[in-house]
């Protein structure tokens, strides 16, 4: 049988396959749900200091079968009342907390917070406006200094993965500057910087303007700009390790991401309206891997990468 | 696809002093006839003149009624959306995406309906359906006073107000008219405490219940998780739910979410 | 009746649909279809000035309905035997040839050449290698000083549309860089940055390895990118015309992109194995403008952009 | 969907000193028959022990055979990508996109089948489908010599050869064993100049035709256009032509594309 168990920063996961930020995890209830799928960690809703009640709506539309776009607004109930009311540590499987902020102070605050209440590893979602006054409209991520300081502020408390946006030119350098600041992990993809407008109505589709695009279709972006983050690793000589996300709707899809070098997945835009398909799954990537006679996640992990030296 | 179907207000009609009904046509229409319970959530894309746009927001909102491809709903005066959806015009554009969530069952041959507030419109669609088959449902309706109770003109069947101010009906609460009542199975749907009542006189009465919920909705698709009950997702598990399942509920009663997921006890 | 006339750097449209770079367009032949389908100008495939056979197969796969990635390697006769064989001047549109090269001398050789048999305008490509050896694997279009030696390179020639890559932070900056550098329009997007991945034969799924996402899924990011690029000229005081594409698959489609301030539209992925579509497309925005009493497309042209003040 | 879906080599048959024929199951199997004259895209994703990477490519394949879902191809040996292709094992997995094009019409009594060198598998296909419909082809096959004529043994009806070299058959060409016979249609695949002697025999004796045709292909599914004759996509329209259509063409029999679009003239 195929042992799918994986370290992440010291902890031991049962699966590689993760529930990603801001589906199906923005209450207890839904993520107690989602613990019993078989998922190997929960990651949280995106957490900020201050309560934020999110956008209007439409939040998310979907605009070509299984592929979406969506602007929910980061909502959440604010730090304080998510720690009292979140089940950090008491769940069968990780529960990882998601941070989001506008500065590095901020992202600080978050993180000895979490820290505090028992969480062993945050994801830092670096998909947040961009803190300096001259980066105008742009995020965190797309400027690898200031990405690499809210990794460097955050890895204090607690061992951090760096959430990455794909609306880059190199994400690669993003991702080396991340993990020399101390980032125990990177994840990638976030949502691609979309806009969708209905031609009747004459607007936006999205209450908030513009959104992010998820889901089947944005899987070979998120596939390549892994395979760059995992080159570029390996060419600064870090092995960090990556967590692949974008459009996995199978666990064939999962299989293309450890292909590309992926330690590990997150799954979210495919569970809307069936949260047990996270069970299907990951049971059908041990099918896979019995199927094809691997007995660990190592024996095939990377072997994309042959294709591009 | 779960897309806000552009859809022409046609036609409002039954208003109250609280709000009115409109039928929605549908740029593309909806495959099929939706079922009692579903709703939709409903779009106010542009600011009616006078509105800022701010107010424009989608709302969920149940379906109140069926028209070949035409849908109803019905709208309160709730809070800015809702108000500026009561001022949109015949031929003004609203978006639909529909219909979602899971409805009532419809095997009862002798249907109790008990409804409050926008707990109406649903049950109008409800008992029309059972009407279509034959079926003869008792409905009772509640409300502040008697121009404030949604469609209670238009049930088919044999309908019993109860009001609080006595203006038309048994002078009280609508829970109290349950008492002379013994159906195959009470179908309800309004404030959170009726139904809390409801429920335990089902339980009580051992008559099974099909309760309708309100809760928070972001996404309305099962996408976001923020309207669950417990671990149900009232926008894709409900919003009709057994007795059966309400009896174990946790929140039921006790705790909803309002946006960004911030908890609100429910005082009874 | 609907007005669908447009005027492109002095060259009189009949509609503003044009046919994409790449699809439909690499011989004389299925040009004169192309032609035949009513398209309001057809742009060639990139020309570069030595003749390109092309990457080895697969170039094109359809990894969601609609959606392709691909890498066919700039297959072109080169530009001797472009000009010895193509009809530059003869057709019922214009055709608008796309240039591709790796340095800004061999683009105004290709302009040059282009102007000389008679071109009234070119498209450049700038979805190109990066001339500049410290840029690695980066594109020419993902550099503005880059993207504007260019355009000020051929412009000498005959006005140029820059065409530019989605793989960028921000595409407004390498917009208003054309423009001022010369650009007598922008054209946006070019494909996005991908790879897939055989999950039974454990490889990359095209004969190149790397390709780029096209067809109905990038429609959301096109539509982005437009707007941005509209915008950022706006800001900047610009007037160059902006040609939106990615994605397009209707009549409300080409809506979409007008709505978002684009100037005309062009149609790549979606003609695949369907020519004719081209004529569908055509009648339908004439339709729609009927049916919403538009006579002009300034009617409704950037009608979005209020959205976003 | 326009995937190469992963197909495995269950069985290499009828070797010839030039090639041989493979059996494929794809993974996903086709919904239904491929009709006689389509192709299919080929992958060959891993080079065979001892050869390159890159040999790695598509090209594109009669279709030679269809039993309950597994796929019969045709190789012919005609540079590096089938060269690798034939040194494949039973096990190695293909990658097969199709089926594509459009085929040969099926109404005839009386079909003549002519084919010479990589022409012959689609029409084994051909002569196969009409076998079923109880139909009995005659076919004439032509090629240099006997051992490198694919499939003569396994033509249902009559088969007549002729080689270059008198090895079998008739001593000459193929098409000089047109004279005798007078079909409903003829069926043709083979070299472009027989296809051309095909044409005019047809136009000729008022014989209704359909050629199948070769053209570089690098997409095979009508995007890129290289393919084109005259106006038409050889991949999407074809590759089979009726008579009528070859006539007027400029460029059948004159000029056909490498890679990139380059033009060559066939000479005759
Ligand atoms: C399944 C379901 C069916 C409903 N059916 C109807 C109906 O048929 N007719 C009708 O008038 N109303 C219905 N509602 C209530 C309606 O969706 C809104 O609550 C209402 O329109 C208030 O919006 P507002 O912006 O005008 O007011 P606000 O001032 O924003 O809110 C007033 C109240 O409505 C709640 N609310 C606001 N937005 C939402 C939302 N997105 N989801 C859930 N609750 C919200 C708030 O928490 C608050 O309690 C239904 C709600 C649900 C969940
Ligand atoms: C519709 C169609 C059906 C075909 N059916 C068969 C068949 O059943 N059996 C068979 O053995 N061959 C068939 N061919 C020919 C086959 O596709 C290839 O030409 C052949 O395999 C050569 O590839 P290579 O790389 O080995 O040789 P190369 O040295 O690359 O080429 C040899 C010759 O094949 C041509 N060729 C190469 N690649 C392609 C391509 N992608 N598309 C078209 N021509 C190409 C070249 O122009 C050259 O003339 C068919 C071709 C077409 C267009
Ligand atoms: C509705 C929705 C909400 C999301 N919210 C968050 C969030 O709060 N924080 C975050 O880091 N990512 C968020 N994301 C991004 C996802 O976690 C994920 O990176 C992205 O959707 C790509 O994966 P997918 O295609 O599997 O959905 C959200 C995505 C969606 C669709
Ligand atoms: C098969 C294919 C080949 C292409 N070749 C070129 C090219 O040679 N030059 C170029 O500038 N763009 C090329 N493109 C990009 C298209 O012109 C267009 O920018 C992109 O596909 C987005 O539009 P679409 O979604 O309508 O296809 C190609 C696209 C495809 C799908
Ligand atoms: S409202 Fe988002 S899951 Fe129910
Ligand atoms: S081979 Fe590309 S269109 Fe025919």
């Amino acid at each position: 049988m195929a042992n799918l168990r994986i370290t992440l920063a010291g902890l031991d996961l049962d699966n590689p396959i993760m529930l990603a930020s801001g589906i199906l995890d923005s209450t207890p209830g839904i993520l107690q749900r989602m613990a019993e799928t078989g998922a190997g960690a929960l990651i949280t809703k995106s957490i900020s200091l201050k309560p934020r009640p999110g956008y209007p709506g439409p939040t998310t539309v979907e605009i070509a079968p299984g592929t979406w776009i969506n602007a929910m607004g980061l909502p959440n109930p604010g730090l304080e009342e998510f720690l009292n009311e979140f089940p950090l540590t008491t769940l069968s499987v990780p529960v990882i907390p998601n941070l989001v902020a506008d500065t590095p102070d901020e992202f600080a605050k978050l993180a000895a917070g979490v820290a505090a209440a028992g969480a062993k590893i945050a994801e830092i979602n670096l998909s947040c406006p961009h803190p300096k006054a001259a980066y105008g409209g742009s995020l965190t991520a797309q400027d690898p200094e200031a990405a690499a300081a809210v990794v460097a502020a955050t890895t204090k408390h607690l061992p951090v993965i760096a959430k990455l946006t794909p609306n880059v030119a190199d994400i690669g350098t993003v991702a080396v500057a991340c993990a020399r600041a101390g980032a125990a992990a990177i994840s990638a993809i976030n949502t691609l910087a979309a806009l969708d407008v209905d031609p009747e109505l004459e607007r936006p589709l999205l209450g908030n303007g513009f959104g992010g695009l998820s889901g089947v279709a944005i899987r070979p972006i998120g596939l390549r700009k892994v395979l760059e983050i995992v080159q570029a690793l390996n060419h600064a000589n870090f092995d960090t390790p990556v967590i692949g996300m974008g459009g996995i709707s199978s666990a064939e899809d999962v299989v293309r991401y450890l292909l590309c070098g992926a330690h590990s997945v997150q799954i979210g835009t495919s569970l809307t309206g069936d949260p047990e398909h996270m069970s299907a799954i990951t049971r059908g990537l041990a099918e896979w891997m019995d199927r094809k006679g691997y007995r660990e996640l190592a024996d095939f992990r990377g072997r994309i990468l042959e294709w591009f030296s | 696809m779960r897309y806000p179907i552009p859809s022409k207000i046609v036609e409002i009609t039954s208003a109250t002093a609280v709000g009115h009904s409109i039928w929605l046509a549908p740029k593309e229409p909806w495959p099929s006839a939706p079922t009692p319970g579903q709703f939709a959530m409903v779009w106010l894309p542009r600011p009616p003149d006078g509105y800022k746009p701010e107010v424009c927001n989608t709302v969920p909102m149940s379906i109140a009624g069926w028209d070949n491809g035409k849908v109803r709903i019905t709208i309160k005066n709730l809070g800015p959306t809702s108000k500026a959806l009561l001022a949109c015009q015949c031929g003004d554009w609203l978006g639909l995406t529909g219909p979602l969530g899971h409805g009532f069952s419809l095997d009862c041959q002798h249907p109790l309906l008990m409804g409050g507030g926008v707990g109406a419109p649903p049950l109008l669609y409800l008992a029309q359906t059972f009407a279509a088959q034959g079926i003869k449902p008792i409905t009772l309706l509640g409300g502040t006073t008697e121009n404030e109770i949604f469609h209670h003109d238009e049930f088919p069947g044999t309908v019993e107000l109860a009001t609080d101010d006595g203006s038309a009906g048994h002078h009280g609460r609508v829970t109290e008219l349950l008492a002379e009542s013994s159906p195959d199975r009470l179908y309800s749907c309004g404030p959170e405490p009726m139904l809390v009542n409801g429920l335990q006189w089902a339980l009580r009465h051992q008559v099974a219940a099909e309760l309708c919920l309100e809760r928070y909705m972001a996404c309305g698709i099962g996408l976001c998780g923020i309207c669950s009950l417990d671990q149900d997702l009232v926008c894709q598990d409900g919003p009709v739910f057994s007795s059966e399942r309400l009896a174990d509920s946790r929140e039921f009663g006790t705790l909803l979410r309002e946006a960004g997921g911030r908890v609100r006890q429910l005082s009874d």
